[in-house]
């Protein structure tokens, strides 16, 4: 007990993971479907920049130069997850373009009457 | 100079090609089929003359992968028997195979088939000769199924499935092998050097791989059937097919693979041979019982070749110096037999098209000097003496006797009264039943095809009385063994 | 400035992807992206000298420490990889010169050439970098313009089995993300060579931790690469992409993501670590089953291009059973087998959508007599075929010979058998192909000869491909030394 | 397109401007302070996206047109590639000794502020592209 709540952000991110996987896994809803991929995705960086975080540090921004690093939380966590956003955002489009592309052609989003639809034809 | 060896290999395969890509008619197509086949058994007779026992590289890739070509005197032989037995075939097949036009692809396959057994026959190590095994099994593929109907194909996808199911076995032995011995190459006893062997149940996992591997082209019982399916190509090229190329190939490698990879000792002290012997035998029994319910008559010369094939297996599974000798004759001597007979079935089927037994009733008196030569080869066949067939049984059976093996001549010899009982039908269904003689207009097939039938019967009876210079060869092989 | 060749090849490739946005003539943009590639290439081979005569060759991005900045670690592997994959993206694109627009609509073939290029620079990414986090937006990338290259052919199934292959492969990025994100939180590092030193020094304390990044890696990597259990979107995508683009998903694409496993694997653990841990047998397993089943499928399938999609699941069952097998020599022959397949695959791919294109249906049966119509394709598909089955010299023979090697080595003889049934099997796919090519008659009969014979400049890059495939397998004992 | 609320079209004019010219502060001061050409060009990309709603397609079409957009997309990039691959090479002003800018002094920095400008750029035409193609069901 003691360790998860020593441990809660990575505790928190796990739990979202496993929300988002699931989310993922389980809904044949396509926009459900990517609601889950950006659980997931949250839940990582989330994970990440608590890896980075240090208790009682300020965010490494250089007001006064007399601060020495020692100040300062780990910024390469945060700096590798703002790109992972952006990696996230990109896919995340991307899917709901595709996604509408989908309902287009087929007329609902989830996937499996899709995938059926596939079979009978 | 060694570059020589090459030739008779290349020369057949380059010549093939020409014929796609240059589309010759009919006369030039002839005039370079049989040209390449003649000057090829020219280059291969120097070969044997010739050449000692010097090796040629062709590429080496890696210390597995190294290709290369190294005649001894079993080779030489083989490869003499190719050549000269695919010249008489190639004046029977243009005759057979008649005027069509889209015959430029199936000569080119022939005339590739040959050059690739004559690899295998003077390949130097297993992996050149697995190699050209598995050429072989693609490039006659295309000429069993020449007919292109349903059954042709259905047959030649049973021939591929199983002779590559067989070449599978037979990689898995050779990856087995050379991760014992990193050595492929053939050497006179095998290339294990130290005996007694440590691990005797991996040697005999890897000999049974390997001849139940090979045994698959030389029509070892289990693995027989595809041999009478495949009967549905010309005759020709089944006469090739069963009499030389890819049966004899298989006992070729075979050999090989006893006697020069793993070396015979090996192989007694593991006691595989002695599984195998029964397999053998059951295929020579099987074989002939087989063939005598058989009512088409090429069917049943297939299934007379299982039969025949067990025999010189024999010599492969009983180490003793005669029966290497029997074999490898019998090898010999069969090829000669079996394919005057096919000839002689084909030039019936071909001018009479009459393919059963009950068919044939008086043919002998319409085609009285195909139906001699078929007389003349089935007496060499059952092995009444002087004829060939006599001496190599003769030596299978010492060999079996100097071993203490008493079902060997007893197999032998039954066999020999069943080989009687299929051949013996066709003869007399042939010249005493139906019409009398002169009612019947003699006819006689075509030139192109009977001098070859003349020519394979007399080769068989002067063979029955003059064998010793073939022994003498075979001697020297054998004397590096025993 | 030589050393500078990783950096400047992917530099190269994306500034002339994004210059293609701004041009509007298509036939600029072709000369564009292929002059880009041409100079890839080369510039590929420089490397490949240069490494061979200087050895590894490590590129810190900026001169600084490989701590900070990003790190390109090339050695002879990488070297051999890249000058193969930009080769055969090279063929890939001359040969869609011609056919593109047969698939794509007119309006889109400039997006084709974008995405061919940042689908290529990030490839190259993938292999170069030596940074886990670098790795990991590479293979964001790629996944992308993979996935966009698959719809750019405007039918509903394209969109179907993209939106399959984005779910499928999302999953396996966040996954890999995790699994970066605890090697990050127990190392500290994102430098995979740094990570291997702290790790070595520290692995027994967190055995477990270890073992669900090895978890996390295999299966996320696994997913994305169409490993056996996780390939269920691989023959969709595959198959219904233009072809050009299916040969580069199925030679190229799916091959990086096992480069990298095999970099996280034995580079950033090493194999003492990894044989200590269980992942290695279940990597082995996953290897056998794809070879098993990938190809069993592959039997029944009705659609060349499918046919082939699936014979790649069963092609990457060697890959990752070399893998498995886990000594140095099973590697080397998995990255030999990662560039004998890109090859053979590559050919085989784009003949058969030139059987599609002249025969106009995507069904096996109406391939028959196809051998009359089109003896050098279908001659050129023979060769391909016959690697795939393992006729000697050519690569398919060798991967699994030396795989059966490695086998013995190890002391898993039994394994071979899988191989030669694989192999087998293969036989029983590709040959009805060839046979019914050449000798089936039946599409033949009261039809009009109609020739479909293809120009010899459309089919200069499958002789290539072709010739470069014998090549390979005639020195690949040299290459094997290599690695 | 249905007429918007002229409350909402009087406020527009108002805030779209001033959202802008926040979005232009970010990406200018991004070395300075926190902020930078992502978060900037985020900001001004909702700018475009936000005109777009209230007055339709066509107005921000008079301002810039799609073509534009994209080819700010490909010089932005390209320019980003071609700085930051100099500086890479030459090792001028690059990890680990960046040239630290100074606080109100927006031209120091060294390439920073040129590169923020790019990325803002492009991500504000990207944003801007993205939603266009959702909004027109153009995808």
């Amino acid at each position: 007990m003691e360790f998860i709540i020593e441990n809660y952000y990575e505790v928190g991110a796990v739990i979202l993971f496993g929300v988002g996987f699931v989310t993922l896994m389980l809904h044949s809803n396509l926009i459900k479907k990517i609601i889950g991929i950006n659980i997931m995705d949250t839940a990582i960086f989330l994970f990440f920049i608590s890896k980075g975080y240090i208790l009682g540090k300020e965010a490494p921004i250089v007001t006064e130069l007399s601060k020495t690093a020692d100040n300062y939380i780990n910024p390469v966590p945060s700096a590798l997850m703002l790109t992972g956003i952006v990696v996230a955002v990109t896919t995340t489009a991307f899917a709901l373009g595709l996604t509408i592309k989908l309902y287009k052609h087929y007329n609902t989003v989830d996937l499996e009457e899709i995938l059926k639809i596939r079979e009978e034809s | 100079m060694d570059i020589f060896i090459l030739i008779p290999v290349l020369l057949p395969i380059i010549a093939g090609f020409s014929l796609l890509v240059f589309k010759p008619n009919y006369n030039k197509r002839n005039l370079i089929v049989i040209s390449t086949t003649i000057i090829n058994l020219i280059f291969v007779l120097f070969v044997v003359i010739l050449k000692k026992d010097t090796s040629f590289h062709i590429v080496r890739i890696n210390e597995f992968l190294d290709l290369y070509f190294m005649p001894d005197n079993v080779g030489k032989i083989f490869a003499a028997l190719v050549s000269t037995l695919w010249v008489f075939t190639v004046f029977y097949a243009i005759d057979y195979m008649g005027k069509n036009s889209n015959l430029n692809k199936f000569f080119m396959f022939f005339l590739i088939t040959e050059g690739i057994t004559i690899g295998i026959a003077l390949s130097g190590n297993l992996i050149t000769l697995y190699l050209f095994y598995e050429l072989l099994t693609l490039s006659t593929f295309p000429l069993v199924i020449e007919k292109g109907s349903e059954k042709a194909l259905q047959a030649g996808k049973k021939y591929l499935i199983y002779s590559f199911f067989g070449a599978t076995m037979v990689l898995f032995g050779i990856i087995l092998l050379f991760s014992q011995t990193q050595n492929l190459s053939f050497i006179p006893g095998g290339v294990i050097e130290s005996m007694p062997i440590s691990n005797p149940e991996f040697y005999l996992l890897i000999y049974l791989l390997l001849f139940l591997g090979f045994g698959v082209k030389a029509a070892l019982v289990p693995f027989h059937s595809w041999l009478p399916s495949a009967m549905v190509a010309p005759t020709p090229v089944s006469s090739l097919l069963h009499a030389v190329a890819v049966v004899k190939s298989g006992i070729f490698a075979l050999g090989r693979m006893t006697y020069y990879i793993l070396g015979w000792e090996v192989i007694e002290y593991t006691g595989g041979n002695d599984y195998m012997l029964i397999l053998v035998l059951i295929t020579i029994l099987m074989g002939s019982f087989l063939a005598i319910h058989q009512e088409n008559l090429k069917k049943r010369l297939a299934y007379s070749t299982i039969s025949q094939l067990g025999y010189i297996m024999l010599g492969l599974v009983i180490f003793e110096n005669s029966s290497y000798l029997g074999g490898f004759l019998h090898m010999i001597f069969h090829a000669t037999i079996k394919i005057t007979l096919f000839f002689c079935v084909g030039a019936i089927m071909h001018y009479e098209n009459k393919t059963e037994l009950h068919e044939i009733e008086g043919i002998g008196k319409k085609m009285p000097k195909t139906m001699l030569s078929f007389t003349v080869a089935s007496i060499c066949l059952i092995g009444i003496p002087p004829m060939n067939g006599f001496v190599s049984k003769w030596f299978l059976a010492i060999g079996g006797l100097e071993k203490n093996n008493y079902i060997v001549p007893i197999i032998l010899l039954l066999s020999a009264l069943l080989t009687a009982a299929y051949l013996i039908p066709i003869i007399t269904t042939a010249f005493f039943k139906g019409k009398p003689a002169h009612d019947v207009k003699v006819s006689e097939p075509n030139n192109f095809m009977l001098i070859p039938i003349i020519v394979l019967a007399a080769v068989n009876v002067i063979l029955g009385f003059f064998p010793n210079a073939i022994i003498t060869m075979i001697q020297i092989a054998a004397s590096k063994l025993f | 400035m030589i050393e500078l060749i990783p950096f400047i090849n992917i530099l190269i490739l994306i500034i002339f992807s994004f210059t293609i946005i701004i041009i509007k003539k298509d036939k600029i943009v072709k000369f564009m992206s292929l002059i880009s590639n041409l100079a890839v290439f080369i510039l590929s081979i420089f490397l490949l000298i240069q490494v061979l005569d200087n050895g590894t060759l490590l590129l810190n991005l900026g001169k600084s420490s490989s701590l900070l900045g990003i790190q390109f670690y090339v050695g002879p592997m990488e070297a051999v990889l890249s000058v193969v994959f930009t080769f055969v993206m090279l063929m890939i694109l001359w040969f869609s010169y011609s056919s593109i627009e047969n698939e794509i609509s007119k309006s889109r073939i400039s997006f084709f050439y974008i995405l061919i290029n940042l689908l290529l620079a990030s490839l190259l990414g993938v292999i170069y970098s030596n940074d886990l986090f670098n790795s990991y937006v590479f293979i964001e990338v790629s996944t992308l313009s993979a996935c966009g290259l698959i719809i750019l052919k405007d039918k509903k199934e394209n969109i179907k089995a993209t939106i399959k292959y984005l779910i499928m492969s999302t999953i396996g990025s966040g996954l890999v993300l995790m699994a970066i994100a605890y090697v990050y939180s127990i190392t500290g590092h994102l430098n995979i060579s740094s990570i291997n030193e702290v790790i070595i020094s520290s692995y027994q304390n967190h055995n477990n931790a270890v073992l669900i990044i090895l978890g996390l890696f295999t299966v996320g990597l696994g997913i994305k690469s169409a490993v056996f259990p996780l390939h269920s979107w691989l023959p969709d995508a595959h198959s219904s992409a233009p072809t050009p683009a299916s040969a580069a998903l199925s030679a190229l694409v799916i091959k990086v993501y096992v480069f990298m496993l095999i970099k996280v694997l034995f580079r950033m653990f090493s194999y003492e670590i990894i044989n200590d841990f269980i992942i290695m047998d279940i990597i082995l397993l996953l290897g056998s089953m794809g070879m098993i089943f990938g190809s069993i499928m592959a039997i029944f399938q009705k659609e060349l291009k499918r046919m082939v999609a699936y014979s790649s699941v069963a092609q990457m069952g060697y890959i990752v059973f070399g893998i498995g097998l886990g000594t140095v020599s099973g590697t080397a022959i998995a990255v030999y087998h990662i560039i004998g397949h890109a090859v053979t695959k590559s050919s085989l791919f784009l003949i058969s959508g030139l059987f599609i294109e002249k025969t106009s249906s995507k069904k096996i049966e109406d391939l028959k007599g196809i051998g009359k119509e089109m003896p050098i394709t279908l001659g050129l598909f023979t060769i391909g075929a016959f690697s795939m089955v393992g006729i000697p010299i050519l690569p398919g023979f060798i991967s699994k010979w030396y795989l059966s090697l490695t086998c013995i080595e190890v002391g898993r003889v039994p394994l071979i058998l899988i191989i030669l049934a694989s192999s087998l099997l293969n036989v029983l796919y590709y040959f009805p192909i060839i046979i019914n090519g050449y000798f089936g008659n039946e599409n033949l009969e009261g039809k009009i000869y109609k020739s479909k014979k293809i120009e010899l400049k459309r089919l200069m890059p499958v002789f290539l491909l072709v010739i470069a495939m014998i090549l390979i397998g005639a020195f690949s004992s040299r290459l094997i030394d290599l690695f | 397109m249905i007429e918007k609320d002229i409350i909402l079209k009087q406020i527009g004019k108002i805030i779209i401007p001033l959202v802008q010219l926040f979005g232009i502060y970010i990406i200018i001061n991004g070395h300075l302070s926190p902020g930078g050409g992502f978060s900037g060009g985020a900001v001004l990309g909702t700018s475009f996206i936000i005109m777009n709603l209230i007055y339709g397609e066509k107005f921000v079409e008079k301002f810039i047109s799609k073509k534009v957009f994209y080819k700010l997309i490909g010089f932005s990039i390209i320019s980003y590639a071609f700085v930051k691959a100099y500086s890479f090479i030459s090792d001028i002003y690059n990890l680990p000794h960046p040239i630290v800018g100074e606080p109100g002094n927006v031209f120091s920095g060294g390439f920073i502020l040129y590169l923020n400008i790019a990325l803002g750029i492009l991500v504000a035409s990207v944003f801007y592209i993205i939603f266009s193609i959702f909004i027109k069901k153009e995808v």
